[in-house]
């Protein structure tokens, strides 16, 4: 009977609390959505599976000697995840088309206002009982206006590691969200004749320049704005392997088995965060609301810039891709291209996207950075 | 609320600050782009691949169902070898 | 001439002690059952290296500063790499047959009878001098029975890792070893009408039961058994990764590289375990010893299951695939093909091994579970 | 040996404490095979992949030796060509 | 105001410092020769890149929680990754040309006597003002004679951490130099005649040979030089891996991802350590120095060493093939093809020319445990 | 400089007793392979593939434009089926 005693108490049914159901069923709804709904499924699926094991009774996954501990100790509060998974982003991103018209990357500079009005906002919540944001709070919060999965991890981790679990649900959610939040906020600020416009093809771009394009912008990096340059660095080196043509075997690694490893053990470092405690409370719902907005904004003021350029430009720029300037790439591109069809159907704004969406990757890598220099410290 | 007005303050400011910097930021690097890699790109352009005549082969085997020279050649040998083995079309 | 002493005195033959020697040799027979045998080489290979390596003397693979002792105190003591290693194999397994006929977990149930009679004969071989099991070790030497090679490592990590040399070379040898040590047990306890006996062909099953059945697991896991949820969790994780269909490409990885990757560095490091002190004594005798008599009862549990359910069962079943209950994937699975086809040439039981052969997976994962709950505390 | 008699009766507990709970676990996992999944299979059977008389054109390349129309095509086109090219047959 | 201090202060710009910036050129120099030069860009291109980063004001990537910082200290000063890059040029290496003609070993022993000579030349340096090299140091250097980069980095991570970026970047540049510095030295010593020499077919070799062969060597280093045990017995369990056949996904994956992998971190980390302060001094001007006539004198002794054997030989030796057993596999080998082809159109030395090619890896790796044994103490 | 020249000293002895042990080594090293590994050889031949008369495929089809077997027959196939569909050379 001893024995049953002790096998009895040492099941999960005589340990839960009520934190770590909910929070497990947060977990499945994750996992829905990854599988069900195909949203983010390469980060949601195992970042549900993490929030899942994480708030197991007894079992002390996330406690000294867990395994989830191990992951998130040496992987994302040193930030080495985050950063190999830039260094891969940055081996499959094609700076062509931001090269071949350079001004798109006013648009993936207007969309972080998005960014920075969150900011704002996130301080504004402080007005509501029971949330209290530091300006260190509302900058990692502020970054899901982003719209870049890795860079909101890594400031998170940074600024703060409290709030890791909600903003990288929010972030990622948003992202999978980006094919409904946009097009609304895409057509009530453009009219129908600025969705048509067709855009002149683009120049083809020389290997010098690709190869060159990175070392300038790490260069650019490093002369104003230093704490940037473990996010911007990675990822230029991973676009260098790329566009350098030497050293192949390394870039496709970088794209696909080391992305690939280090993407499972990212979420679930990640899931090990979504604990009741720091999940279940108002601040949660504070930041969802916030990253909606965010993303909304940051929506608003790239289609709201792009429409701006194109007054003043020679040649014409449909203002929808100025919506993919929050990157979310490429998702963000292909909501630009699918509501440019819909307009008129000989349009083909892909490509055109494609410069603001990266711009947008840079971007926010450079607004993460002004916020780790600022608030940081 | 005191407080809240000062972290409001710092809010703004950083609001200012952080738009001006993403602006300025990249803007210097679309000048670098029209300027470093522009002249760059004249300088250093790229090795003009000569298709041999890839182009008049494409549109031919285009026009004759996208088979390959080379396939073609494979098959007149086959084919020739095979009436070899069957003594027929003799 | 000080150089030339220098250079004597840091010789292997001024320093070797005969233990070395005869761990060396134990090294050099893995080698030689891996590549010329081909038991179970993925493993025994990098095992018998490194015994190989971890028995020179001064060089210090094993002690701190060398590499096998960062591969087992990184690896294998924190658990991780035997969790990796199932997770891949998760990702590998196809419990469509055991869905199709549940009925057969039974059999992998049966088969857990070879963990915990193990167990008892462990504890009575203290009777023999020099032998002192303690029910930590007992347990650890009973899980060889499981027939399943990183639930074993896993479990003697956290319960004896003095024994976990011995353990990995008993369990894996006898893996190995089971189309010998199979058959006989199988002939013995079956009728040749009852080896004849040919199966219903199984239903298909659908594509939701794959991807809801890893959930159930690891939902019934965390409610009646959490400390099996690390060893369940992470083969759940990679078999919901394979199913859900949307992660291919972590499934792949996780199926590939990364298990490969690991399995290179867990066969490191449990060869560092094959120490004289560690391995050259009586115990060692004993649990090679236990380790034949927890496969052979193990192996009959199955069979003697399967026959006492063909009486009752509606459909069919061939006693024979009773064995695979033990584990030992898939090779268990395919000596009960076999043995099938010997006694008929039209009787083809791999698909219906399958269903116990993964169940006994599941089956060791619980008993080991139970073990660390009961006696691991 | 006092010492080794307690041993026993706790193997033999964890034995059979072991047993039970490996049959009861296994056991209530058949039960959700047969209820939760079996409900599941029906709710959301595998969409019917309409295999557009796939079945067809693999037998008849069976019967024709496993080549596909694909490739049959293509080499009717090679061999109208290569008459074409060498005057044969006419 | 108050943030536009604090982010002017947070720049590269307000930080420099001199030493930093010429070592951003320094970086820049090594990317050029991976990129435009082909000068073996697998590793250099990272190093490059780790220079440029680990030289940034303000960001602190070698740093205590810096991203560089923890690569090198997980990964190079506990040898890890040298000695997993070993394992993986094993699993590449073809022993069969060794085996089919083992005088060759002669030749790859010959050529470490750049490595001796170098040792000599190092302490001369002494006499130099501003260098002071101790016997560690200058055995660090003199292994760059062994135009291996693994057991460079390998040896001076061990005896002179502080050198380790400039013995690599030596070794690494020396290595893409062979095809331009061994030629003269090959066509000096020898004659038109001498170079025209064809040499004799070389046997098969059988499958047992090739799996003996790195057991063979693991046990002679086991005997006579445990210090090397590291670095032989990995490359040997690769060898093995490669030639056993049973574990060919093990191989594979040594020989790509796993090796891949840990050249990006190694190169990042390697890099790492070309700081101002530990690059640019005197003494690296010396290393560099000490490099070119380290490969010199390796080639010159191969070459004198396979025109000796010539002679006495029974059959013909083409002295060329003597360069090639300073390793730099198999590049060195290439050369000794090239050069051969020059004298004589019909003169095939490639595959001759990978006997000494491999036999200089083990030549370097004996050589560097003969150093560790004697000078690492 | 005392120092130095000790140190020189020491640098010999280095090269001197590396440079031995390093041939030694490697001298040893082909003793085994002499004796060792020639005698496995010996005693474990690689077993013989029989190549089917692959030499003479080989030789045949280089003659013959390097088609493999394979391909001819399955053109071989497609001819006769190509004749058959269209009535010609009949
Ligand atoms: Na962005
Ligand atoms: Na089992
Ligand atoms: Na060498």
């Amino acid at each position: 009977m001893d024995s049953l005693t002790k096998l009895w108490l040492s099941t999960g049914l005589a340990n839960f609390e009520l934190g770590q159901i909910v929070m497990m069923l947060v977990g499945c709804g994750l996992l829905y959505l990854a599988i069900a709904r195909s949203f983010e499924p390469l980060l949601l699926l195992p970042m549900g599976f993490g929030a899942i094991l994480t708030n197991i009774p007894i079992a002390g996954f996330s406690e000294a000697g867990g395994l989830l501990h191990y992951i998130y100790y040496a992987g994302i509060d040193t930030g080495i995840f985050p950063l190999i998974i830039f260094m891969g982003v940055g081996a499959m991103t094609d700076f062509g088309a931001l090269i071949a018209n350079p001004k798109t990357l006013l648009l993936g500079a207007a969309a972080q206002f998005g960014i920075f009005a969150t900011l704002f906002g996130a301080i504004a919540l402080n007005y509501v009982p029971g949330i209290e944001f530091t300006l260190k709070d509302a900058s990692a919060i502020a970054i899901i206006g982003g719209a870049d999965g890795p860079t909101a991890i890594f400031l998170a981790s940074k600024l703060a590691p409290e709030l890791l679990g909600a903003i990288a649900v929010a972030a990622y959610s948003y992202m999978a969200l980006v094919p409904i939040i946009q097009p609304p906020i895409m057509k009530a600020l453009t009219t129908e004749e600025e969705r048509k416009i067709e855009m002149k093809q683009l120049r083809p771009v020389t290997k010098i320049e690709k190869i060159i394009f990175p070392l300038g912008v790490l260069m650019m990096t490093i002369f104003f704005l230093p704490s940037a340059t473990p996010l911007v660095g990675m990822f230029c080196l991973g676009n260098l392997m790329r566009e350098s043509g030497v050293v192949d075997r390394l870039s496709t690694t970088a794209q696909n088995e080391l992305i690939n490893i280090t993407t499972i053990f990212l979420g679930l470092g990640v899931g090990s965060k979504l604990s009741a405690e720091a999940f279940l409370n108002v601040e949660t719902l504070g930041i969802l609301a916030l990253g909606a907005v965010a993303f909304s904004i940051g929506t608003a003021s790239g289609v709201l810039m792009a429409k701006t350029m194109n007054k003043f430009s020679k040649d014409p720029i449909n203002p929808l891709i100025g919506a993919a300037g929050v990157s979310a790439v490429p998702m963000a591109a292909r909501v630009a291209n699918k509501v440019g069809l819909e307009a008129n159907p000989h349009n083909f704004l892909l490509m055109h996207a494609m410069g603001p969406n990266v711009a947008g990757v840079l971007g926010s890598a450079v607004a993460a950075g002004i916020l780790l220099a600022l608030v940081g410290g | 609320m005191d407080n809240m007005q000062q972290q409001f303050v710092e809010a703004g400011t950083l609001m200012l600050a952080g738009m001006v910097f993403v602006f300025a930021f990249l803007g210097v690097l679309i000048v670098f782009i029209n300027t470093v890699l522009a002249r760059l790109a004249i300088k250093f352009p790229d090795p003009i691949v000569v298709p041999h005549s890839r182009a008049n082969k494409k549109s031919s085997s285009k026009a004759k169902g996208d088979i390959s020279p080379a396939v073609v050649a494979a098959i007149s040998g086959a084919v020739k070898r095979y009436r070899a083995q069957h003594g027929q079309d003799k």
